[in-house]
């Protein structure tokens, strides 16, 4: 008997295997499960700093006013800074959406849930492509459909009000050393085509010095690097990333020297940050099936050897 | 003063002839050449050159016999890209000594191409082969085609000729990006032998899982040398384990250096290092 | 002779630093290759349609399949190069609305011209300063859609069976059936417990602030597979060269038929 | 995204059916998966046609080209020369049609080898510098580490464990040199070893992505497919 399944299994090994695949895949997709996952420090660390961009406006605010009283030199430069600062108590995040479809899957839940994340707080989201054109249709999904499906958590966010989605510019290494300077050089219209100084949002939004967080999703090696060099290394302002699984490796580093306030690792990145969010969503279902999957190649494995190692013992 | 007369003279060269920021790079391919060179010539006046065995090419003519035996074909593939790949063009030469062996058997090799220009090269490369070996009339130009150009189109068009053709062996010699275990795993369902080879450093894990043998690398430039036995390609592998030699005796050098300067505190493997430096690319 | 003369001039313009020969020289070379390519590819479809042609003449098996094929491709590339903008309108008149919370516009409300039972309401457009934006009559371009639902579906619907590939080629193929592939075996366990959060489920000590797979996982990336990946990379580099050389110095001829 | 015209809405079904068509080849080679094929081969060629002019020859050779014959007067001298350089081109490729005619094939080796000299020439320093130096630069590290002036265990370590890989796989990689005594072939062990535990570990970090494209096109058939049909005709 045990051998009669044995030799079917052999000869359609392959079959029960896409089965197996399938179920791993199909189910979680309909199944809405809140994983016993604890966030890992490197996922905490980015959603204290999305939660803490209120906080860090006012901070903000509140030096400045404290040094518009003390110093005399610059005065207008820093009463225009204030004047800019003030128009989003709430802060503002700035968010790069650089993938293209292929790690489109892997990416997508970490840039949805930050972005839902900024709604619920209400902040004002700045979000844009710097280094695909391919990436800039699908980022602009995104982002709509983060500003549309509320799931009841927030209101609906308009654009030019609550977010503003500039799109894709080529030469990204100068597009965001240009962004420090002045947004509006670097872009000069949004996604849309309409100019920058007729939204309103981005009256109150000069260029990074106004911005209380840089999120990074991306799918691409060497970007990173340009992020870190232009926002941390010149500019001083918190920068915080999510990755797919395969590049998270080379970018712990920057994590330990304190360059990056949070990086996301791949799907469970997102399920992580779902959960310190309470919002299971794309992530969860995703962290699911990788769950279920990467259990499945396991066993395959050990099954595998099993096998053989069964097989050879026969045969000796 | 004849200093003086040769810093000037070199300022103007940097400015108009040579880089000198890029000197390192010249002197690199220098020695490499020179070393490649050196051993070629070695060869040439005919000496003796050792060649280890390499495992994926010991099994070539079991897999062409099979294929006749079995009266099935043999599929052989470079992968997407163009000539202007080495690792495609590596991949042509060994396709080349195929063809003279394949000569011999009856059996069809099959080459779908991904690229217009491989596709003609390899036309070329197996007509002239078959009629070397006397054989013209076993030439079909049809059995060397394109598909297509776009990565995944390609690829199921490969798995799908695999399930119908049922190839008895097959190669994937030269450069493949995603696609690679698509191919591999749809060959090994149809049960055929299979023989891998890329230089692609994040594809070979899973020519190895999937493929009866898989040339790491290096081994693929090696191949034709090898399976031809000709003096002066084994020459130019005996070049190449020479510039190898070169390199490891720099980072011996160089890594010896710096622990000199972690010791000491002084800066010669820094220095070293910098040597390796190159201006940006374009 | 040309391919050597080619190669040779190539190389040694890397060395030469006048702009001129920097950023103009390369681009033409790019452009020149463009155009000498683009007749490949004439052949490559020479070749294509010979393939095609030939197998509907003979009505050998699967002839239609060539027939769809041939269509396909005649189809995309008449649309893509005549007008590639050209395809229905789908949607028209607009209704601005107030939304609940009370700022203008933001609601639009589409009709759309085929089966136009169907009226939607979708958020849609830009709050600027100036007031509205209208959206004008939208059309869907025929180029772009079939690449947004048969280019791009395909795509990634291919790619995704490699999800069920490797789960195969792991089962058939990670087997420790010596040393070697024990190791390999064992690295990629390993790695595959570190990817997901198992101290989640089974109590792990912890290493350096992450789970022990995790871990171990991050040594193995670090150490055994940057060393092996430099020294491939430096193989391979010098294997190329190998091969350039012996192309360029005529050892070996692949153009012309291997050795000539 | 979800289908708002009727557009969408037939091009959703077309890429939900295609999909399912491809799936159908791991159960077993049918005629939906060959149709399929047959329509991806087919979209993929015409849109790699029209690629390659509108990306390529259109807007890089032809419309200068145009431009310059207009303007040719105020030309400059290299001007002049990039145009006689794309005429020599055409040249070069036309020579490729020689191929239709059996005598005259040989001709066709010209274009072939220029392509191939160009692509050579342009690679090989680039290999020097971005594979090899780089390379060789990222390895150069010490073996001895010190930190804040004491001797750093865990990075010495690490840095012995690196070096000995990269030494060890390149000597495996050594062709022309009998390996038969014990020395060698213990370093060449140690090769192989460290070679196999980095492609496990590259197997297995893959399996992530590509179960995530996997999910993407279950999530596509769930979304867009069935909800998305349904919430067209307002029936969700």
């Amino acid at each position: 008997m045990m051998t009669l399944v044995l030799r079917w299994f052999d000869c359609n090994y392959r079959r029960v295997i896409y089965v197996l695949v399938v179920l791993c895949v199909l189910v979680p997709a309909f199944l809405t499960v809140r994983l016993r996952i604890k966030p890992a420090g490197a996922t905490q660390g980015l959603y204290d700093a999305v939660e803490g961009i209120p906080a860090a406006r006012r901070a903000a605010i509140a030096k400045l006013e404290a040094e518009l009283t003390q110093s005399t030199n610059n005065h207008d430069k820093l009463t225009a800074h204030l004047q800019r600062l003030r128009m989003h108590t709430n802060g503002v995040l700035l968010i790069s959406l650089d993938f293209d479809p292929s790690s489109a899957p892997e990416l997508t839940p970490q840039a949805e849930i930050i972005l839902r994340h900024a709604f619920m707080r209400g902040i004002p989201v700045v979000a844009v492509v710097v280094s695909t054109p391919v990436g800039a249709q699908l980022a602009q999904s995104i982002v709509d459909r983060a500003a549309r499906e509320t799931q009841g958590r927030y209101d609906i966010k308009l654009a030019g009000r609550d977010y503003v989605y500039l799109g894709y510019r080529p030469g990204y290494f100068n597009l965001i050393l240009q962004m420090g300077e002045d947004i509006s050089r670097a872009y000069a219209t949004d996604y849309a085509g309409t100019p920058l100084h007729d939204l309103p949002m981005m009256q109150g939004i000069k260029n990074l010095n106004d911005i209380d967080l840089v999120a990074v999703v991306t799918g691409f090696v060497g970007v990173p690097e340009t992020w870190i060099q232009v926002v941390k290394t010149k500019y001083n302002r918190p920068l915080g990333m999510g990755m797919t699984a395969v590049s998270v490796a080379d970018y712990t580093p920057y994590l330990h020297s304190k360059q990056l306030v949070g990086l996301l690792p791949g799907m469970r990145g997102a399920a992580e940050y779902e959960m310190a969010l309470d919002a299971p969503g794309a992530g969860t279902r995703g962290m699911l099936a990788q769950l279920a999957s990467h259990v499945l190649i396991i066993v395959l494995i050990a099954l595998g050897n099993a096998l053989f190692f069964v097989q050879r013992r026969n045969r000796s | 003063m004849l200093g003086d007369v040769l810093t000037v003279w070199l300022q103007r060269c940097d400015a108009v002839v040579f880089d000198l920021d890029k000197l390192n790079v010249f002197v690199g391919l220098a020695l490499v050449g020179a070393a490649i060179m050196l051993c070629v010539s070695h060869a040439r006046r005919g000496g003796a050159v050792f060649i280890r065995a390499v495992p994926g090419l010991q099994a070539v003519d079991d897999a062409l016999g099979r294929a006749a035996e079995l009266g099935r074909p043999v599929v052989f593939t470079t992968g997407l890209y163009g000539v202007d790949d080495v690792a495609t063009l590596a991949g042509l030469n060994i396709l080349g000594h195929l063809a003279s062996r394949s000569a011999h058997y009856d059996s069809d090799l099959m080459v779908p191409c991904a690229n217009p220009v491989v596709m003609t090269v390899a036309q070329e490369l197996v007509k002239e082969r078959l009629t070397q070996a006397g054989y013209p009339e076993r030439y079909r130009a049809d059995n060397i085609y394109f598909i297509t150009d776009e990565q995944f189109a390609y690829a199921s068009a490969v798995c799908g000729l695999m399930q119908r053709e049922r190839p008895a062996a097959v190669f994937y010699l030269g450069s493949f990006a995603a696609e690679s275990l698509l191919l591999a795993e749809a060959g090994a369902g149809a049960g055929a032998i299979q023989v891998a080879g890329t230089a692609d450093v994040s594809q070979i894990p899973f020519f190895i899982v999937a493929c009866d043998y898989t040339l790491i690398g290096e081994e693929l430039f090696a191949a034709s040398a090898y399976l031809s036995r000709d003096a002066l390609l084994l020459g130019s592998v005996k070049g190449q384990d020479m510039a190898k030699v070169l390199i490891m005796a720099a980072l011996a050098a160089g890594v010896l250096l710096l622990c000199v300067d972690q010791l000491f505190g002084c800066h010669w493997g820094t220095w070293f290092a910098s040597l390796f430096t190159v201006t940006e690319a374009l | 002779m040309l391919c050597i003369g080619c190669g040779i001039i190539m190389l040694l313009q890397f060395f030469v630093p006048l702009e001129f020969v920097q950023r103009d020289m390369l681009q033409w070379v790019n452009d020149s290759a463009i155009v000498v390519a683009t007749f490949g590819l004439a052949i490559g479809l020479a070749s294509l349609v010979h393939v095609h042609s030939t197998r509907i003449r003979r009505r050998a098996r699967g002839w239609a399949l060539s027939v769809v094929t041939l269509a396909c491709a005649t189809v995309v590339a008449v649309i893509g190069l005549l007008k590639s903008d050209w395809g229905p309108v789908v949607a028209r008149s607009q209704r601005y609305d107030v939304l609940p919370n009370g700022v203008t516009a933001g609601v639009i409300e589409v009709t759309h011209t085929l089966f136009g039972y169907q009226t939607a309401t979708v958020f849609t457009n830009t709050v600027t300063a100036a007031g509205v934006v209208p959206l004008q009559h939208r059309s869907v371009p025929m180029f772009d859609w079939f690449y947004n639902y048969i280019m791009y579906p395909l795509m990634s619907t291919v790619f995704a069976l490699l999800a069920f590939y490797m789960m195969t080629a792991a089962y058939r193929a990670m087997r420790a059936k010596s040393w070697e592939a024990g190791l390999l075996l064992a690295a990629a366990l390993i790695v595959l417990l570190g990817q997901v959060p198992v101290d989640q489920f089974v109590r792990l000590p912890a290493i350096d602030g992450v789970s022990l797979f995790e871990w171990l996982k991050l040594k193995i990336l670090d150490y055994p597979n940057t060393a092996a990946k430099r020294s491939i990379i430096i193989g391979v580099a010098l294997g190329g060269l190998a091969t350039s050389i012996k192309i360029l110095t005529g050892i070996e001829k692949p153009y012309l038929g291997g050795r000539g | 995204m979800m289908p708002e015209s009727f557009m969408d809405l037939a091009g959703v079904w077309i890429a939900a059916l295609l999909s399912l068509c491809v799936f159908s080849f791991l159960f077993k080679d049918n005629i939906l998966f060959k149709i399929t094929e047959a329509i991806f081969v087919g979209v993929s060629v015409g849109y790699g046609i029209v690629l390659s002019w509108n990306a390529g020859l259109h807007p890089k050779v032809v419309v200068p080209f145009m431009e310059f014959i207009r303007n040719y007067h105020d030309k400059s001298r290299a001007d002049f020369f990039w145009a006689a350089y794309m005429v020599v081109s055409l040249g070069i490729g036309v020579l490729y049609l020689s191929r239709f005619s059996p005598r005259q094939a040989w001709l066709s080796r010209f274009p072939m080898a220029y392509l191939m000299g160009i692509g050579i020439g342009i690679g090989m320093p680039l290999t020097i510098q971005s594979f090899i130096f780089e390379q060789m630069r990222a390895t150069l590290i010490p073996i001895v580490v010190k930190t804040n002036g004491a001797l750093d265990w865990a990075a010495s370590l690490g840095n012995i464990a690196l070096l000995a890989g990269v030494f060890s796989v390149l000597y495996y990689f050594f062709f022309s040199v009998k390996k038969s005594d014990p020395v060698s072939q213990t370093v060449s062990r140690v090769g192989i070893a460290y070679l196999m535990l980095g492609f496990g570990a590259s197997f297995a970090l893959t399996v992530m992505a590509r179960i995530s494209l996997l999910s993407a096109r279950v999530q596509f058939l769930k979304d867009e497919w069935v909800e998305g049909t349904l919430r067209y005709f307002n029936l969700l």
